[in-house]
């Protein structure tokens, strides 16, 4: 068998089981669609859960989960890094009542040892700027230095009642439930940070920089853009048919 | 007169009296300075590492010799396993874990002398590939660092290096925190063994003296230095502290009179000997100036020691009469 | 260790001299034993051959065994007597060598033929070249190699030159410089003829400075020229220097020795001819002058017995053919802690079994070291410490040439230059690791000649 | 051969992690933790056991000259499955292998199987061979993944094991996986050479 009778099967056969494997692959697809969207959806608000006040319960929906166009009001003043291209995410947390309880705010930093850090924030008293309270951090993502800088995310998958009181030993303390007014985000070695200041990870002060960074970036924005906040995601979306974390 | 007891061996039938066991009791006595800094610095704590480093790595040394049926006793008087725990333990902070002591001593003369054959055939010096590796094992251990008892501190204060104040705070913070003067004996944070400029180059002067090294090295590793840090200073001395500061600082005296000398990992010739100190330095500078970790002696030797064998290939000994032989090659 | 004087470029050792052992006032002349064995080939090159058979009456000075072809060089006989056997028996250097075993009858019949006073016709110096191929001369510092080639230069080399290697460099060896203290005068002659032979009008003396004496002699006999012999014809006046050198072994090694006399280096596998060179050795020196001058063929020489082990050490006279054994007994005999017999240097001698074998033309000393000085070393791992490369004169890597050898990588060896290596031992001497480097370099190149094969 | 030995010369004599050296890539970079090595030892496995199957079905269908393009076709579509039922069903795991599950399409031990064995044998041998090689992969990374995650991190699959602070880091680490992996082949190398010397 040669020239164009030959080429022609070889063609005709790899055509055939290419078809056959596109379509294999685009049943396989419609089957696990929904439940992929359904698992991400998952993993960000069991990531909102962790960061906002018990109680709370976090609603998401598609649009909630990273919206696909950016309100004025989640502009960010210097465009840099952090979910859509100039944006916050803001993932909203309601009372039983339906009534606005918290925000968590994705931020990130480019600064870290290991470069990008990936921070989620949340954020209660809403209320008024004399009321806001930083409740937790969640670090989502980073490639910091294990055993050095990497100890930014020590304990943050237990619950922060088995964290203890030392905040050398746990970063995240240095974040929860710190009223705004009262918290300054700078940087201190062990020995010299107050209560109101960040007290760096023994030989990775630049990841605990990185962090406090966009921590604080994200507080800025959510103390100068509370009117906003509250007024957008005043009212709690129906209950979500996939995903709301119950 | 009998036969058998009559030695029979090929020429030459006389030698040098100095053997490997000489040399490397030569190095070992050549550490003691350091070691007493060591000790006036940071304390008995300082002295209690280096035994158990010394301790773990003849143990080791002994039950591998044993595994591989080799000859335990010859191979233990010979001096190098205590060398390798003396260096070890110079290049630890006083106040590591022991445990973390001993996992070093396992690494460094199981996986980075004897998995390689053993002595004199390990291409890295087996100390700094323990110590590299117990950097990253151990980073938060590794890189804290007792103050000196002479600033008046408990044990379990630490501080950063001067180096580490460089990289984070810049040239006057680092130069405030440690005076020429307090590099020069040794007052400031580090390894154990690595702080005393002026110990160091005592042992390093005796060991020249002795002939145990040769100049090249030391000269050329701390004159690189002094050249790339004195290059940045002029850029921007708010940046980099001086030259002096920055050879005086750190692990350089350490790395270029003790550890870059080390003769099974490093080059043959005089003039490989050269390129190797000055490649060192450059690998420091840049790790230094321009690198994440404060640091970079460690890593510069380790990387030379990798380039050793291709600077024996390339740079070797004038051969007599070869360029004689290459003028009448050229004539024919 | 920096001295004043010229020396090689670059590397060498510098062991105990030992040289004051051996150093007496004179040359002990030893009598030749009632059996003494001639080996038939005593030089470097094709083998002689034979020219006695058993039961033949010998005199003195009688060849014994004829050059067969040009590299080659006759033997005579040391005795007179009668030629008991011609047979196999351990000769130096070698497991088995023959040798005409002669049944010495000590009349020395012949032997006044030499007795008489010498005399040089520079007028027919034609024939000098003749006379030194039939006395049997060859190189006697060690080489064997028959002197006559040596003065026979190819038609393309230009020869300027002639250098008189006195260094004696090995440690113990003491036979050149007692040679040179008690016969200046010969040893110049010899070195005239040899320069009037190559047509040179130059002659340069290296000695190390640790012969001061010797050097004292040469230069007073080279300023005044107080011949002992008496000469016909118009002798030749070529210049004459005696340069002191640097002690440091192997100052004696040829290309060494060119290098730090002339500044001329001689190329990898090149003889000394192609820096327009020739050395001789100076016993090989006075050896030439009594051909010229009184017809003697050569069949006696000098020879170092020295080490802590031997009663008299000193420089014995001894006729080639003495027995190892018979020379040991004139110099009193060893002592109960000897250790290891070398035949030549501490540095590149060998090794002795037994004292079986019979002196050479070419056997400069033996060694009977004792406990203290012989010692044998375990050998261990290199260490990587590079002494031995700082120690290489011919700059070489002998650690690196040994590594490849010891995976029998001998291509490899043979790139690194392991031909080039002169075998001094100055590596293995400075060696700390005790490493076994000059065996494995020669292993390397018996290899190599084989494969080449 | 038997289909017993077809199976049980993956885990030893052609095992392909300590003896073959296929995978490195993977074998290194998901050995951190027991759960990931586990869960990339079976999504290999599935898709070195369909591939080999699909291969051999066709191996007299696909034109010889063909035959790459058309291996990396079918192994890619395995391979997109399981990223995608990974994706869905066990999220997590999915997000600890990462970038490492669509790399299985380059993985040389599928290609290498369906070229060296499934394009030649039958359908049940290829079937067996796939089973063999991916439990050999499998075991491979589990002894890797359990040395690295006990001594690295303290803990075995997600259980402690050692007491806080006494974990050496660097098994955790990329240096880690190499000096375990060296130690690893250098011990089976020991083994196989005594099991030589005594027969």
């Amino acid at each position: 068998m040669s020239g164009f009778a030959g080429d022609a099967k070889a063609i005709s056969v790899v055509v055939v089981i290419g078809a056959v494997c596109a379509a294999g692959l685009a049943f396989v697809k419609g089957q696990t669609e929904g439940a992929i969207k359904a698992a991400r959806l998952q993993e960000t608000a069991a990531a909102v859960e962790r960061v906002v006040p018990a109680g709370c319960k976090v609603r998401l929906d598609e649009e909630r989960a990273g919206a696909t166009e950016c309100p004025d009001y989640r502009k960010k003043a210097p465009a840099t890094a952090g979910g859509k291209p100039g944006c916050f995410d803001v993932y909203p947390a309601y009372f039983e009542d339906g009534r606005l309880c918290a925000v968590a705010v994705r931020n990130s930093n480019t600064e870290g040892y290991g470069g990008r850090i990936e921070v989620l924030a949340g954020f209660a008293g809403l209320e008024n700027e004399e009321t806001l309270v930083l409740t937790r951090i969640y670090v989502l993502s980073h490639s910091e230095t294990p055993g050095l800088g990497s100890l930014i995310a020590t304990a943050q998958d237990k619950p922060p009642e088995e964290w203890g009181i030392d905040r050398k030993k746990v970063f995240g303390l240095n974040f929860r439930n710190r009223v705004l007014k009262d918290f300054s985000f700078t940087v201190k070695k062990g020995t010299e940070a107050t209560e109101g200041e960040v007290m760096a990870i023994t030989a990775a002060t630049i990841s605990s920089r990185a962090v406090t960074k966009a921590v604080g970036e994200s507080s800025r924005w959510v103390k100068e853009n509370l009117g906003a906040i509250r007024e957008k995601l005043a009212a709690a979306p129906g209950p979500s048919a996939d995903g709301g974390a119950q | 007169m009998s036969e058998t007891r009559l030695l029979l061996q090929s020429s030459p039938h006389v030698r040098d009296v100095s053997s490997v066991q000489g040399i490397m009791h030569t190095v070992i006595l050549s550490l003691v300075p350091a070691l007493i800094a060591g000790v006036v610095f940071f304390g008995w704590r300082a002295l209690a590492v280096t035994v158990v480093a010394v301790a773990s790595c003849l143990a080791v040394e002994a039950a591998i010799l044993r595994l591989a049926g080799k000859p335990v006793k010859t191979a233990l008087v010979d001096g190098s396993a205590i060398i390798t725990g003396l260096l070890l333990a110079m290049n630890l902070p006083s106040n590591l874990p022991f445990w973390m002591v001993g996992v070093g001593a396992v690494v460094a003369i199981g996986v980075a002398k004897h998995a390689y054959g053993g002595l004199g055939n390990n291409p890295f010096n087996p100390a700094l590939v323990a110590r590299v590796f117990m950097l990253i094992a151990f980073p938060g251990a590794m890189t804290s660092w007792p103050v000196t008892t002479c600033n008046g501190a408990t044990d379990v204060l630490t501080a950063a290096t001067p180096l580490g104040i460089m990289k984070m705070e810049g040239a006057a913070a680092a130069m405030q925190a440690a005076s020429w003067w307090d590099l020069f004996i040794g007052n400031v944070g580090g390894c154990l063994g690595e702080t005393s400029a002026l110990a160091l180059l005592l042992g390093g002067l005796f060991l020249l003296w002795r002939r145990v090294i040769s100049y090249e090295i030391p000269v050329a590793f701390i004159g690189t230095v002094a050249a790339g840090t004195a290059v940045a200073w002029l850029v921007d001395p708010t940046k980099y502290p001086d030259p002096l500061w920055q050879v005086l600082s750190g692990g350089v005296m350490l790395g270029a009179w003790f550890m870059a000398t080390d003769m099974v990992t490093s080059p043959v010739t005089r003039k490989g000997m050269l390129l190797f100190g000055v490649g060192c330095g450059v690998v420091t500078c840049v790790i230094r100036l321009l690198g994440g970790y404060p640091e970079g002696v460690s890593f510069s030797i380790l990387v030379m020691n990798g380039l050793t064998p291709l600077i024996d290939r390339y740079v070797k000994p004038a051969r007599f009469g070869a360029e004689a032989a290459q003028a009448e090659g050229g004539k024919a | 260790m920096n001295s004043a004087h010229a020396g090689f470029p670059r590397g060498g050792v510098h062991p105990a001299e030992g040289k004051e052992l051996s150093l007496g006032p004179e040359v002990v002349p030893v009598e030749a034993p009632a059996k003494v064995l001639v080996q038939v080939t005593q030089h470097l090159g094709k083998p002689s051959k034979v020219a006695v058979q058993k039961g033949d009456a010998v005199r003195v000075g009688q060849v014994l065994a004829t050059a067969d072809g040009p590299i080659s060089a006759p033997v005579h006989s040391p005795v007179s007597g009668k030629v008991v056997k011609v047979a196999d028996v351990p000769v130096v250097g070698a497991l088995q060598g023959a040798c005409i075993e002669i049944a010495n009858d000590s009349k020395n019949e012949g032997a006044e033929e030499f007795a008489r006073r010498p005399v040089i016709d520079w007028s027919a110096s034609g024939t000098f070249l003749g006379r030194i191929r039939d006395a049997g001369i060859v190189g006697m510092g060690g080489a064997a190699f028959p002197t006559a080639v040596k003065l026979s230069p190819p038609g393309d080399a230009r020869v300027d030159c002639l250098v008189l290697n006195g260094c004696e460099c090995e440690p113990y060896l003491t036979a050149d410089d007692t040679l040179m203290r008690s016969r200046p005068q010969d040893v110049l002659a010899g070195a005239v003829i040899m320069a009037s032979i190559l047509k040179v009008g130059r002659i340069l003396v290296g000695i190390e400075e640790n012969k001061p004496q010797a050097i004292s002699a040469l230069t007073a006999e080279a300023l005044g020229r107080g011949y002992s012999f008496s000469f016909v014809g118009e002798a030749p006046t070529p210049e004459i220097v005696v340069v002191p050198l640097r002690t440091r072994y192997p100052q004696g090694a040829e290309k060494q020795l060119i290098d730090a006399l002339l500044k001329r280096r001689v190329g990898s596998g090149k003889l000394p001819f192609s820096a327009g060179v020739v050395v001789q050795n100076v016993a090989t020196a006075v050896a030439a002058y009594e051909a010229v001058a009184l017809g003697k063929p050569l069949f006696e020489r000098v020879v170092t017995v020295s080490g802590g082990a031997v009663n008299r050490p000193g420089n014995y006279r001894v006729k080639v053919g003495t027995t190892l054994s018979a020379l040991v007994e004139a110099a009193g005999g060893t002592k109960e802690n000897l250790k290891a017999m070398i035949a030549g240097g501490p540095m590149m001698g060998k090794s002795l079994r037994a004292l079986d074998a019979p002196v050479t033309k070419a056997f400069s000393g033996l060694l009977l070291l004792d406990d203290r000085e012989a010692r044998s070393f375990v050998e261990t791992d290199c260490i990587r410490c590079g002494r031995c490369v700082e120690a290489c004169p011919m700059g070489l890597s002998p650690c690196e040439i040994t590594a490849l050898a010891e995976f029998s990588q001998w291509e490899s060896a043979v790139g690194c230059g392991a031909l080039d290596c002169v075998e001094c031992g100055s590596c293995q001497y400075v060696c700390p690791a005790r490493r076994h480097l000059v065996a494995r370099i020669r292993l390397t190149k018996l290899f190599w000649r084989r494969m080449k094969k | 051969m038997s289909g017993i030995a077809e199976v049980t010369k993956g885990l030893w004599k052609e095992n392909p992690t300590f003896r073959l050296l296929l995978g490195m890539c993977p074998t290194l970079a998901t050995t951190t933790a027991c759960d990931s090595a586990v869960g990339m030892g079976a999504s290999a496995m599935f898709v070195l056991v369909a591939s080999n199957v699909a291969v051999s079905a066709l191996r007299n269908v696909i034109p010889d000259r063909m035959r790459l393009p058309c291996f990396i076709v079918l192994i890619a579509t395995f391979v997109t499955i399981v990223d995608l039922c990974l994706n869905a069903f066990f999220h997590d795991i999915h997000k600890a292998l990462g970038i490492f599950i669509p790399l299985i399409v380059v993985n040389c031990i599928i290609l290498g199987r369906a070229e060296a064995f499934a394009s030649k044998r039958g359908v049940w041998d290829s079937f067996l061979d796939g089973v063999g090689m991916g439990l050999g992969f499998t075991v491979g990374l589990l002894c890797l993944a359990t040395i690295r995650e006990v001594l690295g991190n303290g803990t075995w699959f997600g259980l402690p094991v050692t007491p806080e602070g006494y974990q050496i880091l660097v098994f955790a680490l990329p240096p880690g996986a190499f000096i375990t992996l060296g130690f690893l082949i250098g011990a089976m190398n020991h083994v196989e050479e005594r099991r030589k010397a005594n027969g």
